[in-house]
């Protein structure tokens, strides 16, 4: 694991994580039943186009849920896979996990976006464990990475020290191979051409060229026509 | 909007619809709206050849017989039904009310559209005369395909719930077993058996808020909720449509991701 | 298949069907969840020992079902596994049929009570297909027979022309090998003693010698102590 | 008695403590009771060396955090804990109310009563300290076995559903799959999963009739409802217990006949 970029020059200042989730919110269809991930993935409800409205499921056991309670408010038996508390809305409904990982398994689940340490450039996911820690959670991320429609990863493009994060082969544990659909980072939108094995680039961050994002990148970056700019 | 959150965890028996009518401004409703105007339209790109999983156990609960009789009316046929007690009220009155003449999935048989049934109950008792699917099935017109009703049931509900194949240790040692991999756990034999989705599902529920979550009665439930997962089109006949929220978030038997399209019968419909 | 006893010479008259159901009663223990299957069994449940309830299941889906309604005044939302029309009674659940058949399945129910039309000296029962018809139900006949605790026939003793019931072999179709632990017929109660593979004659009917019995049966009785008279 | 048929039908609100009310003679109670008088009188028999279900999904919700305090205090060693999010929520507060000290698993392996634990979250975030769970492993004093939520769930369902194995598409490809069977269905590789029961499952519900039937509220379900029906011994912490009848036949998330014993909580218990 070697730092893609180790001097960090980066040509522009990278996207932060509201203008991530905003991006990748952009792309949920109006309708669909959604799994957003702890971290960026659950402020893309923060950032939905006007008219899209979602049907959000936690693995605990919610599907319809919408905003958090106000803090102190919240009740113990109704919380998210976050273990935060939202409000109880109408057309919400409640089931075990055993009803919550049909749904997933089966293949119900239109979108999850989920943050990740590795993805590969067939990909694969790894975002379960660190190996130096020796032992991590899975939780429901194999279920969800496995079985879901689209699978969006976002996250920051490089770890710290520039480290990559997307490579050519993940060193860290997977969460499940040849799942992942589309990257959004903040510098660039990576779509994952499964059938191909390769990585497209879709969009640059304002200020970053192609190769300024293909030199934080491991993997290698394909073209596929003019890649757009992210806003 | 304070109200929901200090009275969820001691007043269980008030409903989202009363919160709703309390400060109906804060709620948003989903755009989908999976309402169909009649079964006619909701069965109508039904193709010959599909496979139809019919929900209900036998009789008139729980069985979407609005939706099977548009199915008859749209007469496409090579047809292959999946339900349990299939085809047997016509000639026993199982599970009808005295004063009706019962209606079943032998319709489909009777009407030559179907060629084969995957069920658990073609037959009715040994005293009663021939059902529609065995009259079929003798003259050669159909296929029968009887599976015993824990295993037709898991095999649905493992469809949706994205198991391929379980092991089960009914039918080990009978003619059900036959050709099936034998496996052994524990010192105890069992079967392995798959997973059997279809094309469409119609089903029945008592109540369907407008995105299509369902609420069933009573003994209604049967193959209903395990059908809606298991189909590639899932098709509701309901009584009653209201809003999110018309149904008790704790009472929802089919979660709105797994229903297409719901119909409402008309109120004062003389079928149960 | 061979009539035992072709010139019909029964040295009393049987027990009725009411009887018969009475005795299998008898051994039904208090609080049991029990499935009793259509016909004779059905009629256990009007004759309970004093103190003894039962949480009677229905393989369509309810738990804690008593008496019909009346005739006339039933709802097809509210049925049994026969078709008919409980009452709604407080304590009662219902459920789908997964639920239902993983109950079954996962050997919950204490005691199945059910008709037979052949049993074997092993325990086999054969009660879903009379083989000249050519096709026959199942139902849920083999998951309760195959899977609960205790498996008791209920019927009578020999078919019609005094065609054996009780054989060394089944002919018909089975519905699952080595599952019955105990007869009661309209002339006596037959331990199945599956360890040993052998049948055990308990009881016999007023004016019933073991020996009367036997003749009226294929597969071989023992005796372990004298037999009990039925009541 | 009339009554309950002509309104079945048409009036799903009605609950079935209702109905009593109207004609209290006509039922009779199942002899049946189920209640136990304390948290410690239902764990007391628990030796050392069982396996044990504690259900919920992390945090307050549907922990049986009593049952799990009378079990500390048993004392008895060498448990085997079966869990989701285990033993977190000390370290985060995953799930807990802001002002209160959160409980979890992870009791059992502070006081070394634990020795194994089957779950699938045992590990906080990454920036957050150990858990207790986390610490016993790291000396070596406490075997972990992760499990991917969903298949953890469902091998869980599998046991009490008389499923000894099934196929699952998740953690192919994993270091989950290692030393498992593969097997390909339609052309895809699927993991064989085996059935996971055990000795004991200390559960939570809102509310229990005495008999032994619960209801469940909100997200609390969780993991509860499939570990009542895969121990050979269901313990329940309920905030109610009430006659048959207290619950609306149509929510009896739990059958009666999974269950051995109920225990309510004190009113104004100041846990959640």
């Amino acid at each position: 694991m070697t730092s893609v970029h180790p001097n960090g020059n980066d040509p522009a200042p990278r996207l932060d994580r509201a203008a991530i989730a905003k991006r990748a919110a952009r792309d949920l269809v109006d309708g669909s039943t959604v799994n957003l991930g702890i971290g960026i993935p659950t402020m893309c409800a923060d950032f939905l186009p006007d008219g899209v409205e979602l049907l959000y499921h936690a693995e605990n056991g919610i599907l319809g849920f919408k905003e958090l309670s106000a803090p102190g408010e919240g009740d113990p038996n109704l919380m998210d896979a976050g273990g935060k508390f939202p409000k109880l809305v109408p057309g919400m409904a409640f089931f075990d996990s055993v009803e919550s990982f049909s749904l997933i398994r089966g293949g119900h689940i239109d979108v999850t976006v989920l943050g990740a340490l590795q993805v590969s450039h067939t990909g694969d996911l790894a975002n379960w464990m660190i190996p130096k820690r020796g032992i991590g959670s899975i939780g429901g991320a194999m279920d969800l990475a496995a079985n879901s429609k689209r699978v969006v990863v976002a996250m920051e493009h490089t770890a710290r020290d520039n480290i990559a994060k997307i490579v050519d082969e993940c060193s860290f544990p997977l969460t499940a191979p040849d799942c992942v659909d589309e990257i959004v980072t903040d510098i660039a939108v990576i779509e994952i051409d499964r059938k191909n094995d390769r990585l497209v680039l879709r969009e640059v961050a304002p200020g970053w060229s192609c190769d300024d994002v293909q030199a934080h990148t491991e993997a290698r970056l394909e073209l596929d026509g003019e890649p757009g700019l992210m806003a | 909007m304070v109200f929901v959150c200090e009275h969820f965890g001691t007043n269980n028996q008030r409903s989202v619809s009363d919160i709703q009518e309390k400060d109906r401004t804060i709620w948003r409703v989903m755009p989908i709206n999976k309402t169909t105007n009649s079964f006619a339209d909701a069965v109508a790109d039904i193709p010959s050849g599909a496979s139809i999983m019919i929900g209900g156990f036998g009789g008139a609960g729980g069985q979407p017989t609005r939706l099977m009789m548009a199915l008859r009316d749209l007469g496409v046929g090579d047809l292959t039904i999946i339900g349990n007690v299939a085809g047997i009220s016509k000639t026993t009155g199982y599970g009808w009310p005295d004063h009706l003449d019962p209606i079943d999935q032998g319709m489909f048989f009777e009407s030559g559209q179907a060629t084969k049934i995957i069920c658990s109950f073609p037959v009715p008792g040994t005293t009663n005369p021939l059902s529609d699917i065995e009259k079929a099935w003798r003259e050669g017109k159909a296929d029968v395909d009887i599976v015993p009703q824990g295993t037709l049931i898991e095999r649905i509900r493992a469809a949706g719930a994205g198991i391929p194949g379980f092991y089960t240790p009914t039918g080990v040692g009978t003619t059900v077993a036959e050709g099936k991999e034998h496996r052994e756990f524990d010192g105890k034999a069992y079967l392995l058996e798959e997973a059997l989705s279809a094309d469409y599902a119609l089903i029945r529920a008592q109540k369907a808020d407008t995105r299509g979550n369902l609420q069933y009665i009573g003994t209604s439930r049967s193959f209903n909720p395990a059908m809606a997962t298991a189909a590639k089109t899932t098709i509701v006949e309901v009584d009653e449509i209201v809003e999110p929220g018309g149904i008790d978030s704790e009472r929802v038997g089919t979660l709105s991701t797994y229903v297409d399209r719901i119909v409402q019968r008309e109120s004062g419909d003389p079928l149960p």
